[in-house]
C-alpha cells in the first residue's frame, strides 16, 4: 500500500484529490453518488457575505472539449451556509476548503473573520480570480500589489491554511503568487477559468447574457498544466492544480508537473462520481509503480 | 436551497445498455434502456445521458425527458447537434451513462377537473408519459399536440390511442393548420388544467393564455444544463418573487406564474433548438 | 450574389478567408489539393532573415480538441523564400502576406526592408507572439513599449499594409493593441498560439522537447473570439480573428464579433482543404440571409 | 525544402467507405477501403486516416502505412489510443478522409543483392506490401519479423506463404525466444541490403548493426504527425548533416546512416507506443 496522504501547509490530506469550487455545490448535493469522505477534500461554492442571485441567464454553453460558465458567483452566502450546509459536512467528516468571493478589503475581511469562528472548515481558498462578476474580485488576482494586499489581510485575521486561486490572465502570474507566497499565503491554487465567449451564429448574438464566460474543463488543461509547471518552479509553498482534469492520468499529469493536490471541476458535471473514480486511479497507478503520491510531486521535472 | 436533492439516494447514476432504438424518420427516435436496477422515473422528470465513447467531445451529458418509465424506461430523441445526433445512431448493446431520474416531475392532478395536455414537437415525450398515468388513475385527458409539419408529430398515433387528441401543423399539412394555441383556447374554461412542453415561445404564450383565464398551468422547462442535479448554477429561471429558480431541482416542472417570463428572454430565444 | 470583398486598410481581399502562419506552408504545398489563389490569401511560414532550422524533437502532440506545438520558427529565411517560392505564388495570383519574426528591432526592420523590394507581397504581418523560441519574439507582444517601438521602426521603412499579430498573453491585450495602431498599424491579427504543456505519465517527462508549447485548435476557439470581441471594440482599424477556426460557422462567429477576416491554422492538418470549404460555407450563409460579408462584422455586437 | 510535393497532383484526398475490416485478435484490425479515384500507393508510403464523426477529438488525423495498395488499398491498425479506438470499431461502409499516398516509398530494391525485411510487430504493414512486389519483380527477400509474444505477428502467415520467414517473440511464446536482432547478425554479409519497420528502439539497434557490418539499410520511420504533406514542421528527424528533415515528406522510409540516432533520443522514446 503505497501512501495517498499529501500536506499542504499545516493541513493533511488523506489523498490529494479535491473537488473544485462551483463544481460540487457544497459538497452535499453528492451524496447520493458517492462517500465524499473518501476524497481529500472539497472546496465550497464560492462564498459572499450576502446571498447572491446570479446572472441572467443563459449561464452557461458548451465549447469544443469545454464549457463556457457566467453564474456570477450564485450563491446562499456565508451565514446560511454555516447554519445549512456546514454541520452536515462536519457529520459526514468531510474535509472542507470554504472558497470565499468579495468586491472590496473590507469584505474579504469580514468573510474570513466569519468563518474563523466556525467548527469544520478545514483552509480557507481566496478567489480573487472570478472572471464573471463586474468590479468582481478579478481586478485582485490580476495585480500584484492588490493580490498581495487581500492576502496580508485575510491573513492577519485568520489562523486557517489561507489558499489564494490565482487567475490565469494574470499578465504576471508569478509575480502575483510570490507576492501572495510572500504575505503568507500557505498555497497557491491554479487555475479559475479563462474568459472566454461564444456566438449564437443563428441569432447573430453572444450565447451567455453576460456575454463573456469563464472557459473551463478538457480544452484548457495544457495551459493549467504549464502554468502549474510555472509556479512550483518559482514558489516555496504547494501549489494545487486544477484546469480540465477529468480522468486519474489526467490528475497524475499535474502532479508530475509539480502541483502537491488537484481539484476536480467540469468532470464532476459529466460524471458525479469523476473525483471519485480519480482517487481509486491514482492509487492504482502508485501501486504499479509502488510511488507514493508525494514521490511523484514534480517528478517529471527532474 | 434545494432541499429535496440532499437526502443521499441511491441507483440514481447507473451505466445501462441500449435495448433499442425505434426511428421516426431520419430526426426522431426512440431509445429504450434496460436498467433494472435504477430508480423508477415519473412523469415530467429528466436523466442526463452520456456515453463514454464521446471522449471529450460532446462534453457534458444531454438532458432527456423520459417518455416511459419503469425498468426499461424510454426516451424520445430529436436530432438537432452533435449530441443527439450520436444518440440518434446508438446501436442496440451500447451502453451510456444515466444519471437520473432527476427534477421534479409534473404536479398531481387535480382529479376534479380534465387535464389538457399541449404539447410542441419533441415536448410529448413527457406529456405522454403522463397522459399514460393520468388514464391508469381514471383521469381523461385531451392532448393538443402541434408542430411544423405532418413531419414533426412523433407518436401521435400512440396518442390517438390512448385519449382525444387534437393535431395542428404550422403548414396544414396535417390537422388544423395553425397554432397549438389556436386550439387551446375553448379548452380554457373553469374545471380544466393545463400541462405543456414544448418551445419556450409556445410554452410562454400557453401559460401567458391560461393565467388570463385563471386556468392553472403547468410548464416542463427547457434551459441548458451542464450537471442536472444542483451544482453548476447554469440553469437558471428568473422567477417572479425575484431571483432565480433551477430548473433541474425545482423543475423542469413547474407553476407557469411562478416564472418571469419577461426576464426569461433568451429562454425564449432557445425555442428554435426545442 | 452578396459581396464577399472585404478591405484591410488599403488591401482589398476577394473574401474574408486567410490561412494562419505556420499551418500553410509557403502557399505552393496545397496546389495539389485546391487553387490556392480562391482565397483571400495566405499568411507565409514566418520568416527569419537566416533560415531556421527549429527545436528538437518531439515538436506536437495531441491535447483535447486541440494541438501543442514547439516548432521553433524552423524556416528557410527570408532570401530562399524571394527566390525559390515568391515567383510561383505570385504565378498562381495568390494574395501573400508575409509573416515575418526576429529577435531584435533591427532585425525586423532588415526584414521588412528585404522585402520591400520585392513584388507580389499584399501585407506584412508582424509575429511579436511566438512562444516557442527563447528571447523569442514575444516580449515585444507582451509589453507596451515594445511592440509600439517594433511596430514603429518597421512602419518607418515599408509602405506595405502592416498587421501586427498579438500574443493571447500580454496583460494586457487591448492596450497592446492600440500602441501598435497609434504607431501605424494597419490591422491586428489576434490570436497567436498560448503556451501550454502536455506530459507523458509513463515516462514522467514533457511531451515535448521544448516542454511548453504553443497551444491552437478549436479547444481556444472560445478564448480568441472573446479577445477579438474586446480588440474590435477598442481599436479603429481592422482586426483579422484566428483561433481553432474548423468551419464556416466557427468564421462566422469571428466575424460576427468584429473581426474583419479571419485566419484558418491549425483545421488545415485536419482536412488540407478546410480553408476553401469555409470560403464556400460563408458565401452560402451570405446568400441565406442576403447580407455581404461586410454587414456581418461586427453584427453581434449591434 | 520538399521540392517534390510542390507540383500539384490530384486526387491526393478523397473520402473513401471502408469495404470491410478484418480483426486480428482484438488488438489488430485489417482496414480495406474502396478508392477507384485515388492515387496508387507505392510500398514505404503512408495515408492520414480521419473520420468526421470523431468531431474535434481526436483532432488530427492518424498516419498509417500501407498494407496494400491499388484501388482497394489497405492498413493495418494496431491499437493503442483514442484514434486507433475508432479505426478499430469502424463498420463496413463507414466513410473515411483519406489523405494520401504520401511520403516517399522505399528505395528502389538492389537486385546484385537479396533484401533482408526486418520487422516489429505492426512495422509488419509495409514491410509485407514491399515482400509482395519484391517477388513480383523476381527477388527473394526473407523476413525476421519479432513480437512481444505469438499474439503480436498479426499476418506472419500471410508472410509465410509469400517468402521465407523467421520469427521471434520476447517471451518465447512463438519462434526464437528473444529479439530480431539476435537473428539479423548471420545475414549482415555483403551481398544483402536491409529494409526495417518497427519500435524505433530495435530500428535503432537494427540500423547500428547494418552500418556497422556495412551493409544498406533503409528504415521507416514513426514521428508525431500533424499534416503528413510538409507545412506542420512537426514530424521532424535529425539528420547526420545537422537540422533535420520531415519524416512525411523526406521519409517515411529513409537511408539509416543519414539520421543522428543520437539526437532522436525523444523519437526512439515513441518506441513503447510504435
Ligand atoms: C429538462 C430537459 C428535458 C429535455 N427533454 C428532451 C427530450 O425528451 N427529447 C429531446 O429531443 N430533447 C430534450 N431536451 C433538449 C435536449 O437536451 C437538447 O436538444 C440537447 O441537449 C441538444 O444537444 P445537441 O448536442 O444535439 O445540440 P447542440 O446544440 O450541439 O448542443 C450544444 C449545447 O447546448 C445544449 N442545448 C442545446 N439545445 C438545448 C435545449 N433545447 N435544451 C437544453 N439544452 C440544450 C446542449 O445540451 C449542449 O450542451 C430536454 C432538455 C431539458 C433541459
Ligand atoms: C508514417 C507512419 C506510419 C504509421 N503506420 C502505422 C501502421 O501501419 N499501423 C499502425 O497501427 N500504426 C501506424 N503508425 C502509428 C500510428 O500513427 C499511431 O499509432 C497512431 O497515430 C496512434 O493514435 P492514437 O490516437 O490511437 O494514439 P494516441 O496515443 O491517443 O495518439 C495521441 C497522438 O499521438 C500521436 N501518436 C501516438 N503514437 C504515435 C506513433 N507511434 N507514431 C506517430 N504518431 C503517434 C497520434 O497521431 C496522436 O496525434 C504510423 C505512424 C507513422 C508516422
Ligand atoms: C459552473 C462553474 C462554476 C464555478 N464557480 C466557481 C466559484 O464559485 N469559485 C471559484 O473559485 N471557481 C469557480 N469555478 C472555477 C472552477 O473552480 C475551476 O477553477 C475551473 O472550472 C477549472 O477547472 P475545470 O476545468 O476542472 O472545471 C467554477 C467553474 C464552473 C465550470
Ligand atoms: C504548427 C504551427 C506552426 C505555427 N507557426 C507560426 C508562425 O510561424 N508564425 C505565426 O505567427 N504563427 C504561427 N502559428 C500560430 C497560428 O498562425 C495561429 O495563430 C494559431 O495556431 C491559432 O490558430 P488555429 O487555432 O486556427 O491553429 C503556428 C501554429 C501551428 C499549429
Ligand atoms: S443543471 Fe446544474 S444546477 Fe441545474
Ligand atoms: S507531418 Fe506536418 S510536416 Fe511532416
Amino acid at each position: 500500500m503505497t501512501s495517498q496522504q499529501v500536506k499542504i501547509g499545516s493541513l493533511e490530506l488523506k489523498n490529494p484529490i479535491l473537488t473544485a469550487s462551483g463544481c460540487f455545490g457544497y459538497g452535499l448535493e453528492f451524496g447520493e453518488f458517492f462517500d465524499v469522505a473518501e476524497l481529500g477534500g472539497i472546496c465550497t461554492k464560492g462564498l459572499s457575505l450576502e446571498p447572491r442571485v446570479g446572472n441572467p441567464a443563459d449561464r452557461i454553453c458548451e465549447t469544443p472539449a469545454g464549457m463556457l460558465n457566467a453564474i456570477g458567483l450564485a450563491n446562499v452566502g456565508v451565514e446560511v451556509f454555516c447554519r445549512d450546509k456546514l454541520p452536515l459536512l462536519r457529520e459526514r467528516g468531510i474535509t472542507v476548503i470554504a472558497n470565499i468571493f468579495a468586491t472590496s478589503l473590507d469584505d474579504f475581511i469580514a468573510l474570513a473573520e466569519r468563518l474563523e469562528s466556525e467548527e469544520g472548515i478545514h483552509a480557507i481558498e481566496l478567489n480573487v480570480s472570478c472572471p464573471n462578476v463586474s468590479h468582481g474580485g478579478i481586478e485582485f488576482g490580476r495585480d500584484v500589489k492588490l493580490a498581495a494586499q487581500v492576502t496580508a489581510s485575510v491573513r492577519r485575521v485568520t489562523r486557517r491554511p489561507l489558499w489564494v486561486k490565482m487567475s490565469p490572465e494574470a499578465g504576471d502570474l508569478v509575480g502575483v503568487a510570490r507576492a501572495c507566497e510572500d504575505e503568507g499565503a500557505d498555497a497557491i491554487t491554479a487555475i479559475n477559468t479563462i474568459r472566454g465567449m461564444a456566438i449564437d451564429i443563428d441569432k447573430m448574438r453572444p450565447k451567455l447574457a453576460n456575454r463573456t464566460g469563464g472557459l473551463s474543463g478538457p480544452a484548457i488543461r495544457p495551459i493549467a498544466v504549464r502554468m502549474v509547471w510555472d509556479l512550483a518552479s518559482a514558489l516555496k509553498i504547494p501549489v494545487v492544480g486544477i484546469g480540465g482534469i477529468t480522468t486519474a492520468r489526467d490528475a497524475i499529469e499535474f502532479l508530475l508537473a509539480g502541483a502537491t493536490a488537484v481539484q476536480i471541476g467540469t468532470a464532476s458535471f459529466r460524471d458525479p462520481s469523476a473525483a471519485r473514480r480519480i482517487v481509486d486511479g491514482v492509487r492504482e497507478y502508485c501501486e504499479q509503480r509502488s510511488l507514493s503520491v508525494e514521490e511523484l510531486v514534480g517528478r517529471a521535472r527532474q | 436551497m434545494h432541499a429535496g436533492h440532499q437526502q443521499p439516494t441511491s441507483h440514481r447514476h447507473v451505466d445501462a445498455p441500449l435495448l433499442r432504438r425505434e426511428s421516426i424518420g431520419d430526426s426522431y427516435h426512440v431509445l429504450t434502456f434496460d436498467l433494472p436496477s435504477g430508480k423508477l422515473a415519473r412523469p415530467g422528470q429528466f436523466t442526463m445521458v452520456r456515453s463514454d465513447d464521446w471522449g471529450h467531445a460532446p462534453l457534458l451529458p444531454r438532458p432527456m425527458s423520459y417518455l416511459s418509465g419503469g425498468t426499461t424506461p424510454s426516451m424520445l430523441v430529436k436530432v438537432c447537434g452533435e449530441g443527439t445526433l450520436r444518440l440518434g445512431r446508438a446501436e442496440p448493446g451500447d451502453v451510456f451513462s444515466l444519471v437520473g431520474p432527476l427534477g421534479n416531475g409534473w404536479r398531481a392532478h387535480d382529479p376534479t377537473k380534465r387535464q389538457v395536455l399541449v404539447a410542441g414537437g419533441v415536448g410529448i415525450a413527457p406529456l405522454l408519459f403522463l397522459a399514460r398515468d393520468l388514464i391508469t388513475s381514471g383521469a381523461n385527458p385531451v392532448l393538443i399536440y402541434g408542430g411544423r409539419s405532418a413531419r414533426d408529430l412523433p407518436l401521435s398515433e400512440d396518442v390517438a390511442e390512448l385519449c382525444e387528441l387534437e393535431v395542428t401543423t404550422d403548414d396544414g399539412s396535417r390537422g388544423h393548420h395553425g397554432r397549438v394555441t389556436e386550439l387551446l383556447s375553448r379548452w380554457l374554461r373553469p374545471g380544466f388544467e393545463v400541462f405543456t412542453c414544448g418551445p419556450d415561445r409556445m410554452m410562454a404564450k400557453v401559460a401567458a393564455m391560461a393565467l388570463a383565464a385563471n386556468v392553472p398551468c403547468e410548464v416542463s422547462l427547457e434551459t441548458p444544463m451542464a450537471c442536472g442535479f444542483g451544482v453548476c448554477l447554469g440553469c437558471a429561471v428568473p422567477i417572479q418573487a425575484g431571483g432565480y429558480l433551477y430548473a433541474c431541482v425545482d423543475g423542469p416542472c413547474m407553476d407557469a406564474s411562478r416564472i418571469a417570463w419577461d426576464r426569461a428572454e433568451p429562454l425564449v430565444q432557445l425555442a428554435g433548438k426545442g
